[in-house]
């Protein structure tokens, strides 16, 4: 433990943007705004510098109140964390500029939305707190902090939509953190800390960790709209306003993916079974199917990209398979390990950037029509010729064709899948592609389709438009550093590592 | 004597789950209140009861709170029924 | 049997309640309650392994948890609540419908 | 043989769970809900969870309980034709749906009565992990305080407890969120009740006393700024009940100084106490126990401000009815 | 020693029967007023009995205070609700066996 370097990053990465938040309390609409604009640009500064810092020095910690664990709670920015944290400032700060401009459009623009602002910030410490967290209670509280923000940034359009989709959200939010309580309660009433480096080390296999397990991983589907529990996700990301849907989708339903993703890999190896991974497995493959098909089906541009969410969400489920080996593999052996985790990190960095500028796009077209039914995206290209371009390279990105980073993560599945020998699904990656492509370019013949009548688009601010096409860009620009990111996080972490069934574990293995 | 108390909280608990079926059958909001009220009471007793087999003087701050703050629904209650009274006809 | 296993036993129960509340009921107030249920169920676990685990006192990190558990539970209820209560004031809509 | 009392209360805490869901008419759910949350206190007594019990006593049952009591108003029908809108409504979804709806209802009852046996044996089975006990033994006499379960929230665990100050107001500004409310409306209906009045009179100054004797004993005992907080609520609820409320009376900005003092001062003496090389939330033992009784107190001021906002907005929610234009 | 102990199983023994009474009353009693009436009764009498049983048994100053404190505020909370629930159903003045508060 104190052979990693101590900084006081973690600690203002949370602690910064509450601070904003709560002083912008004090300030009237204009000046919330501002503040709360200021601490977007502060905090993302900061976790620019914080990840030089994790570059530099690898894993720092922030041991909190001085009490080491299990006793106390630790905070831990290893490479992993501070690649969540870096997509989460650089995408967070495009978003805030657009909500800046977009809230003060006059007369087109939605009106002046001052709560917006302080509670970003707060979204924005939960979301840090989550990525740094390293306490299993601490998790609960900081999704919790994030869930209700989110939701209240979902229903604060004030449309009764909105108000449905935001109590749906809130319920299963709470259902879904009160399962993963129950799961914690559990694991510490059987080993008596909450350190996830501790538990890694004293958890033993057993019922009760099994059941643990369970508990968690449904509770936290529900959080990240994994497939069965996806029902929240369409209604409350289409009713939201755009810089929000764009903050839902892009960052928050990843929070809940990275503790699952943590759980897994570092906390209950000892529990998990080859066939628990084939399940999650299905379930994204059929969250791929299912969200893009139902996306192919909609009318609405708002709705294709949140039913469109779920099926990328799919995909993250789909690594999961592939991190765990099937018994009597070593993970030195599994060369297919490595893909799988830049598959999904990149799945992640793709999806929000591409999304994020989806929404926000969308949000233009609905300021500048006045709706979103796709039957009146005709001519875009001739009326909003920046914003058709941020949704074809939004949409490009999704599809996953080069050289986007979408095209990156969805390569690396296949060469994962294929590495792996669970060539099964490698159809459901080709079929989720067809079907996006179905749905991006039936919006893109839209948008070059001639038009019927002349004049429909009101002008929009021309900073908005290329605020979502530098986002569309960005999901292609990352692939560039991608030699280097995957070296970043090869240093540290647990990027990389999968984990080994054991035999007498009740390992169901196919091969 | 420990006996006699844990007799007497039995008692009581099983005074509660009488009085339940009050609340059950109604069939007024009055009655449920009331009855609520009783439900109160009988759990004051208990934690009483409690503290002195348990020999924890802190159980009488538990039932302070529950006492005090016991005023708050009840003025609560007022105002459903100011609602109530605004709208009957 | 010993008075934490008892109430372990119990939580499970309240906690599954709670769930299947959530699931089954139609009102949203049901609901809300449902999910403090299963608050209840969950907090219930933690105390009881704490007082499993007493030596002079109590294990008191449970405690100091299922504290900050209710009041975090509590503030999602309440705006629960406002949530439902201003569908209700906007619609006179008391559960969700099939289409909304 | 106290195991019996065990026994019969968590018998009693599961039939009023379920009865409370299954009850027809919401007043019978919230009523019988009361009922839970004193047997649920019931439970922490007998678990030594003194502190719990206090928190549940105070939160659970008394803002939770004002506030559904509050919600009550709201959701009785507000006219006999918007009733009988809604009941017809009901009726075709019923009757159309009660096929479709049979087949999922038992695989659902089926599969929750599977994970309950399969949680059963979970709990029945777990292994003793021992828990913290020994080392808050230790580190208890550097804390600060005598009481270990304050030791714990504002000291060992002090970041959750301040992102616990953080989640109420959060609370408070989701409650904001959902629109159509104005913090600072005057009620319509002042208290024209002289009981009511007579009442506030009364438990005003005993709410202060026994919530600051709460705050001081939590030092050494069961107590502390959250079961403080809400006694302080208390008041604030009354004085708006009775036709005053608070946040019309005072300034704007203090008002909001109320609301954030207690996160924002736990925040600030952090980064300073950073700033001289300790970590974020560390207290130099020397002084521990003075700043903790400033940051709880500080703490206990805004949590009774921020949930006596929330129940005054949820209070004024009804006053309005027809104030239904949304923001967009 | 003895005669307090004997003293306070009295006194419990006493509050009980009042509680017993208090919500057979409730269960049985035909009208609301009556089981008003009742409910008076348990409060009033039975927690007044146990608590003075407890008051001689813990044997503290500070706890007797205590224990009055409580007995007052339940009473007073009791009968204030006690009235309003009264004046309440006296004002309504007709039967609400269907059409309450739903």
């Amino acid at each position: 433990m104190t052979d990693l370097l101590t900084s006081p990053y973690p600690a203002l990465l949370v602690g910064l943007p509450v601070l904003l938040a709560t002083l912008s309390l004090f300030f009237r609409t204009r000046g919330k705004a501002l503040v709360g604009l200021l601490g977007c640009l502060l905090t993302a500064g900061l976790a620019i510098v914080a990840f030089i810092e994790v570059a530099q020095h690898g894993t720092v910690i922030h041991i909190l109140g001085g009490w080491e664990p299990p006793l106390g709670i630790m905070l831990r920015m290893d490479s992993l964390a501070a690649v969540f944290i870096g997509m989460t400032a650089v995408v967070g700060v495009f978003i805030s500029l657009y909500a800046w401009q977009y809230f003060r459009a006059d007369e087109s623009g939605p009106g002046e939305f001052p709560l917006f602002w302080p509670l970003w910030l707060f979204l924005w410490a939960g979301l840090n707190g989550l990525f740094l967290s390293n306490d299993l209670f601490n998790l609960f509280v900081t999704i919790e902090v994030i869930g209700i923000c989110a939701v209240a940034l979902a229903v604060l359009s004030g449309k009764t939509t909105a108000m449905f989709a935001g109590l749906r959200y809130l319920l299963a939010a709470i259902t879904g953190s009160m399962a993963y309580l129950f799961g914690v309660a559990l694991i510490y009433g059987s080993t008596g800390t909450l350190d996830l480096g501790l538990l890694g080390q004293v958890l033993e296999p057993g019922t009760t960790t099994t059941f643990a397990l369970l508990v968690i991983t449904f509770g936290l589907m529900v959080k990240m709209a994994g497939f069965p529990f996806h029902f929240w996700l369409p209604p409350a990301h289409s009713a939201a306003l755009a810089p929000v849907s764009a903050l839902l989708s892009a960052l928050v339903v990843k929070g809940a993916f990275y503790i699952l993703l943590r759980l897994w890999m570092e906390v209950f190896g000892v529990s998990i079974t080859y066939a628990a991974g084939q399940l999650i497995g299905l379930a994204g493959a059929i969250a791929v199917i299912w969200g893009s098909w139902q996306a192919f089906m909609q009318t609405s541009l708002k709705l294709i990209v949140a039913h469109s969410s779920v099926a990328q969400l799919g995909y993250l489920l789909m690594i999961f398979p592939l991190l765990i080996l099937a018994p009597g593999v070593t993970a030195d052996s599994a060369d297919w390990l490595s893909p799988a985790w830049t598959a999904g990190i990149f799945q992640v960095i793709a999806h929000a950037f591409a999304k994020a500028s989806f929404f926000l796009s969308a949000g233009l077209i609905i300021m500048a029509l006045g709706h979103d039914r796709i039957e009146s995206l005709r001519d875009l290209v001739g009326n909003m010729r920046i914003t058709a371009m941020a949704i074809g390279l939004a949409g490009v990105s999704l599809i996953g064709l080069p050289p986007s980073g979408g095209f990156m993560a969805k390569w690396m599945l296949l060469k994962g899948i294929f590495l792996s020998g669970q060539w099964w699904w490698a159809p459901v990656v080709l079929a989720g592609s067809l079907l996006t492509a179905g749905y991006v370019f039936m919006l893109l013949r839209l948008a070059f389709a001639p038009a019927r009548e002349m004049g429909t688009f009101k002008p929009v601010p021309k900073s908005l438009e290329i605020v979502a096409l530098i986002l569309a860009l960005g999901s292609f620009l990352i692939v560039f550093p991608a030699d280097y990111m995957i070296q970043f996080l090869e240093s540290t972490g647990v990027f990389g590592s999968g984990i080994e069934s054991i035999v007498e574990g009740g390992a169901y293995g196919n091969d | 004597m420990d006996i006699i108390f844990i007799i007497v909280v039995v008692f009581l608990l099983l005074n509660i789950a009488l009085g339940l079926f009050r609340v059950w059958r109604g069939p007024t909001v009055a009655d449920r209140l009331l009855t609520t009220q009783l439900f109160g009471t009988t759990g004051m007793a208990i934690l009483l009861v409690l503290a002195g087999y348990l020999k924890d003087l802190n159980l009488l701050n538990v039932a302070i709170t529950f006492n005090v703050l016991a005023i708050l629904l009840v003025i609560g209650l007022v105002q459903v029924w100011k609602k109530k009274k605004g709208e009957s006809p | 049997m010993e008075t934490y296993q008892i109430y372990s036993l119990t939580s499970a129960v309240l906690f599954v309640i709670g769930l299947g509340g959530v699931f089954i009921s139609r009102h949203f107030i049901k609901k809300i309650i449902a999910t403090i249920i299963m608050g209840g169920g969950v907090f219930l676990s933690f105390v009881s392994f704490a007082e499993r685990d007493a030596l002079t006192f109590a294990d008191p990190v449970p405690h100091a948890l299922v504290i900050t558990g209710i009041v975090v539970a509590v503030a999602s209820a309440a705006f629960a609540l406002a949530l439902a209560r201003r569908i209700y004031q906007l619609t006179g809509e008391e559960s969700f419908t099939k289409d909304k | 043989m106290s195991v019996l009392i065990d026994i019969i209360l968590a018998i009693l805490a599961i039939y009023l769970a379920f009865q409370s869901l299954l009850a027809k008419r919401l007043t019978q759910t919230v009523f019988i809900f009361f009922a839970f949350g004193l047997a649920l206190a019931l439970a922490w007594v007998r678990l030594g969870a003194i502190d719990v019990a206090i928190t549940e006593a105070a939160i659970a049952a008394g803002f939770m309980g004002v506030l559904f009591l509050d919600a009550l108003r709201d959701f009785s029908p507000r006219t006999s034709n918007n009733q009988e809108k809604t009941e017809a409504a009901k009726d075709i979804f019923s009757k159309k749906n009660t096929k479709s709806l049979l087949l999922p209802r038992v695989a659902l009852v089926l599969g929750l009565v599977l994970f309950l046996l399969i949680s059963l044996e979970a709990i029945w089975n777990i292994p003793d992990g021992g828990g913290l006990t020994v080392s808050v033994e230790t580190m208890l006499p550097e804390s600060g305080v005598e009481h270990p379960v304050t030791a714990v929230l504002l000291n060992f665990r002090a970041y959750d407890t301040w992102l616990e100050i953080g989640v109420i107001l959060l609370g408070l500004l989701a409650i904001f969120a959902t629109g159509g409310i104005k913090l600072y409306l005057k009620p319509d209906v002042p208290a024209q009740d002289i009981l009511l009045r007579q009442v506030i009179l009364f438990f005003t100054p005993i709410l202060f006393l026994f919530g600051a004797f709460l705050l001081y004993i939590g030092k050494s005992g069961p107590g502390g700024a959250f079961q403080a907080g809400v006694l302080w609520a208390a008041i604030g609820i009354l004085l708006h009940l009775g036709g005053k409320p608070v946040f019309s009376m005072i300034p704007r900005w203090l008002g909001q100084l109320l609301l954030t003092l207690g996160l924002g001062f736990f925040l600030l003496l952090g980064f300073i106490l950073m700033a001289g090389g300790a970590t974020l939330f560390e207290y130099p033992p020397a002084y521990a126990g003075v700043l903790i009784l400033i940051v709880e107190t500080l703490a206990a001021i805004s949590i009774a401000a921020a949930l006596t906002a929330i129940f005054a907005n949820l209070n004024q929610m009804q006053e309005k009815p027809n104030d239904i234009e949304s923001t967009t | 020693m003895m005669i307090k102990e004997v003293i306070t199983v009295i006194l419990l023994v006493v509050g009980c029967f009042f509680f017993l009474a208090g919500t057979l009353g409730v269960l049985r009693f035909p009208d609301l007023f009556s089981r008003l009436h009742a409910l008076t009764k348990a409060d009033n009498l039975g927690l007044g009995f146990i608590a003075a049983a407890m008051a001689l048994h813990i044997g503290s100053p500070w706890a007797a205070l205590k224990i009055f404190s409580i007995w007052f505020f339940t009473l007073l909370a009791s009968s204030t609700s006690c009235y309003l629930i009264a004046r309440f159903q006296k004002e309504k003045d007709q039967p609400t066996d269907r059409k309450e508060v739903e």
